[in-house]
């Protein structure tokens, strides 16, 4: 990969941040954007902005084509069966809610089981504590090995006759962590429950293909993959999707609508009520047509790199603890850590002011963190659009960091 | 990097407050007001006891960074001593200083070793840390006065 | 107001649809996007991108700062009494099954009523209707006068003491005409009952002030008021908001989580879980601008001169059968009408022909096409950067589509 | 405007036939298979009978536009008499070409006053108006074989 020229196709990879170079480092938050997606949604509402599935003349009939064959593109990306097992939503949060509140809500008995791992993100937590409550069900967690990863032990003893859910991350917003999600959906499927995958961390850094997961379905947002925020993915099986009464009703999901009784519109429209995202979809489509330009095999290579070159310099301090496996091998391209004494808002403030932008905080894993005994951690996140100079300045700026306040 | 700008933060009496925080603890059978600031997860504890309208002790206690605990330690500077009323005013006061907002020079006198906190309103971020125990204080202050 | 100025603020208005300039008239199911929105998307993502409510770097910040800032702005344009009382959604029909799914489902029971009236889309019927069959609630219409309002007998009639919710739309998105809210949030609330205004057809339109309306709840969408596609609005009394407990779970909507609890964080941030559609709230954010940088005054004096030609053009032809007021002083900008003998699609592929995009169906309101007693009509809907020139051109194509099937 | 292009779509064969559709009725004892386009509201209903494999009688009923009528009618035409296998592999072919997919002159040449819908692929937002009818002929064909 041509690094350089890489990063000439994100302009604000090439601007300064409080005097210094930005070296963006909190891409599990959200990724930057190409210009050829910040273009498509330019370009959308230049030449082709209609309201889609309504409109009789060309200007609709455009907009419809386009937003429609994103949908073929994604599945194509996922490796979904068919094209009308992938529907849009919000985000991953939304996909994830959405589930819940189907399948869980259509299906769910008091005494029932949903089981998490001790990873989760809170949008892959708290859908399912919630559901749990409402339904008198029991919230069963699969715990952590020593190193982060899933402790397949603890999976056998969670997952039972009686889990009807089992909700997994495909990757960890925290550890760098990857779950087995094949065989944790064999696992599950054994049991007769099925399996709810949060891709969000995973399908921006690896091929995702749900059949070979096996997945029941599988969540993801456009804004980690280099599209727009306000998108979101969920892919569902279509026989699953089949028994499923919509969430939300309106406008275009329906067949037909007296005052008594309403007849839904096939799947996917079904699912997609009201006007949607249509600019967001049109730019998720130009972020996967640049990652499929890319190609995987390029994009890992170089997120392979960075994260040895992240993760190896982090451990050469002696005060700083990383969470997670400490082999590059096993990790994935997110970091947390901790320096000792210093407080994670003070580490990323002082990196702030170097122009590098990390994450302090819970990361939206509250549970995780009580986990690992810390109130929060610094996280640093890679995209193959960093360079190694891009970890050069954040780990001489750390250091810079701890001399400030270990003086 | 430039560690002026850090210092532009972090002034040498922010750290040695953090560092050696004043009126670090708990006091026995005084209410205990506490807050949390849910982006870091900083807790922090403050007691305050009144004696004929004066704080006559307070204390405060929990996790944070460098900016909570040193706003924490110099507030209970500050604050000691102080009648309710007076003391309202003072957070009040310091709860302007650090959005960037204008205060009377007789506040940030009195204010004190609080006022050079002032600095946190550059760093939106970070404005939630500095104001933490003083918002604990007035709720703590509230709840006496009722 | 600049007529020609204010096009050419609006690029797509100055291309070519099948070979003749576009003429734009299908305002109603989405408005086009001033240079100002594309642009203000697109310099977020150039320069300020990053996750909000997250992160304590500076991109973070300001990317957060711009969010909240439109918040405000939001408020200011519908005149909330406070910020906290408005949260972003995807869509208007993301906001009203929202409430149906918070506030209905938490307030209803068995053998209540929920009033809706004949002119309502289906993203403010169908959710209702859903709602009632779960609590054996009961949906009653508001009837329409001959000429398409709201039959005020009808309304005193539907709603009584059993009434717990009245949903109307502000404006239809058919007939053109205008619901009386605050007379009926009184009478909702004579009776114990909340009103909940669908917005979408108003806000473009006129100035709203949801406390003179005295409305409970009031949802628009950001693509219907020259936004972007994906962003919607609710807004809420904060006394009702406060005791809902939220619809989706996860991410920045926490203040503390445990495996076994959840406490939220406070309104509004507990009713946005997730990543919200940052570039879309900045987006609709440039466009509130623009909109309040022209004034409701001039726009309204445009869109009433627009809809004169309109209607008063269409009345003309003695074989156009127009729905709703015959009379422009009660119409607003969108008409709904048919050709005798001609199909609604026919005329809309005729006029398509012609560069006119004007839309044929049951526009998202089947149950008014029967009460209408027509399968479907063709509706043109103008917004204030239409031209008389369009609306020349428009009837110009009609009759030439007139003649060309009539022949 | 140009009329041309009206008659590209609306060629004078389809406005004959939407003027005064051919088998246009219902018949009594022979089931019927109702299809409607959410779109626009028209719905089509489709009667078949057949006797000793063949198509014997075809009947279309209901509500549509120009394009949608008159597709209705010029299938009746095409589909009368032909075998039930036969029939099927003309809707088949009927549906590519509409959607501009390459078809075999065979297959046009049976198509007859059809193919002339074939001007629909490029009004995309018509497609469906255009195939409602031999959609339902379709279903009904295959309820029947069953
Ligand atoms: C009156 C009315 N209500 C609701 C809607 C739904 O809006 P959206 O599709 O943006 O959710 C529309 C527009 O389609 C409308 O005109
Ligand atoms: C693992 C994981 N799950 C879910 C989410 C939620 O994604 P979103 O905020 O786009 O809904 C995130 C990102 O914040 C994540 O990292």
């Amino acid at each position: 990969m041509n690094i350089s020229e890489r990063r000439a196709d994100f302009p604000i990879l090439n601007t300064q941040m409080n005097g210094e170079p930005l070296t963006y480092l909190d891409n599990a938050a959200t990724t930057q954007k190409p210009q050829a997606v910040i273009d498509a949604i330019s370009q959308y509402y230049l030449h082709d902005n209609a309201n889609v599935h309504r409109g009789v003349y060309s200007l609709a009939a455009r907009a419809t084509d386009q937003y429609e064959a994103v949908r073929d593109q994604v599945a194509a990306f996922i490796h979904a069966p068919q094209r009308e097992s992938v529907f849009f939503t919000r985000s991953t949060t939304d996909s994830l809610n959405w589930v819940a509140q189907t399948y869980g809500e259509q299906n769910l008995q008091a005494g029932d089981e949903i089981v998490v791992t001790a990873l989760e993100h809170h949008s892959n937590l708290v859908p399912w504590q919630q559901l749990a409550q409402r339904k008198q069900a029991q919230l069963k967690v699969i715990q952590l090995t020593s190193t982060g990863e899933l402790d397949w032990a603890s999976a056998q003893q969670q997952i039972t006759d009686r889990t009807k859910i089992v909700a997994v991350a495909h990757c960890s917003n925290v550890l760098g962590v990857t779950c087995p999600i094949q065989k944790l959906a064999r696992l599950a499927h054994q049991h007769g429950a099925i399996i709810v995958v949060d891709g969000a961390q995973a399908v921006a850094h690896q091929p995702v293909n749900v059949q070979t997961l096996d997945a029941d379905f599988y969540a993801f947002s456009g804004h980690k993959l280099l599209g727009p925020t306000g998108v979101g993915v969920l892919y569902g099986k279509l026989a699953l999707l089949q028994t499923l009464t919509p969430a939300q009703f309106g406008g275009e999901m329906i067949s037909n609508v007296t005052w008594e009784h309403t007849e839904f519109a096939p799947i996917p429209q079904r699912f997609e009520a009201g006007t949607p995202n249509i600019s967001g979809v049109i730019g998720l489509g130009a972020a996967l047509t640049y990652i499929q330009q890319l190609g995987f095999a390029a994009i890992q290579t170089q997120e392979r790199q960075l994260t040895a070159q992240l993760l190896n310099g982090l451990l050469t301090f002696p005060d700083v603890t990383v969470y997670g496996p400490q082999q590059v091998a096993q990790h994935g391209p997110v970091v947390a850590f901790n320096v000792d004494g210093i407080h994670p808002h003070d580490v990323a403030t002082g990196l702030d002011l170097a122009g590098v932008a990390v994450r302090a905080g819970h990361h939206c894993a509250q549970p995780l963190m009580q986990v690992l005994q810390v109130p929060t951690t610094v996280r640093a996140s890679v995209q193959f659009y960093n360079s190694a100079a891009d970890i050069a300045r954040f780990l001489a700026a750390l250091q810079a960091v701890k001399e400030f306040f270990q003086q | 990097m430039s560690l002026l700008k850090l210092n532009d933060l972090y002034k040498t009496v922010i750290l040695e407050h953090a560092r050696a925080p004043h009126h670090y603890g708990q006091l026995a059978d005084v209410p205990a007001t506490t807050l949390n600031n849910p982006t870091c997860g900083d807790v922090i504890t403050v007691q305050v006891q009144v004696t004929a309208e004066k704080i006559s002790r307070i204390r405060f206690s929990g996790q944070g960074c460098t900016i909570s605990q040193a706003s924490a330690s110099v507030m209970t500077d500050v604050l000691s001593g102080q009648s309710v009323e007076q003391a309202q005013r003072l957070i009040q006061a310091f709860s302007k200083l650090v959005i960037g907002e204008k205060v009377a020079e007789q506040w940030t006198k009195q204010l004190g070793e609080a006022a050079v906190l002032g600095s946190v309103a550059e760093f939106p971020t970070r404005i939630r840390c500095a104001t933490l125990a003083w918002h604990a204080a007035a709720q703590a202050l509230g709840e006496i006065d009722e």
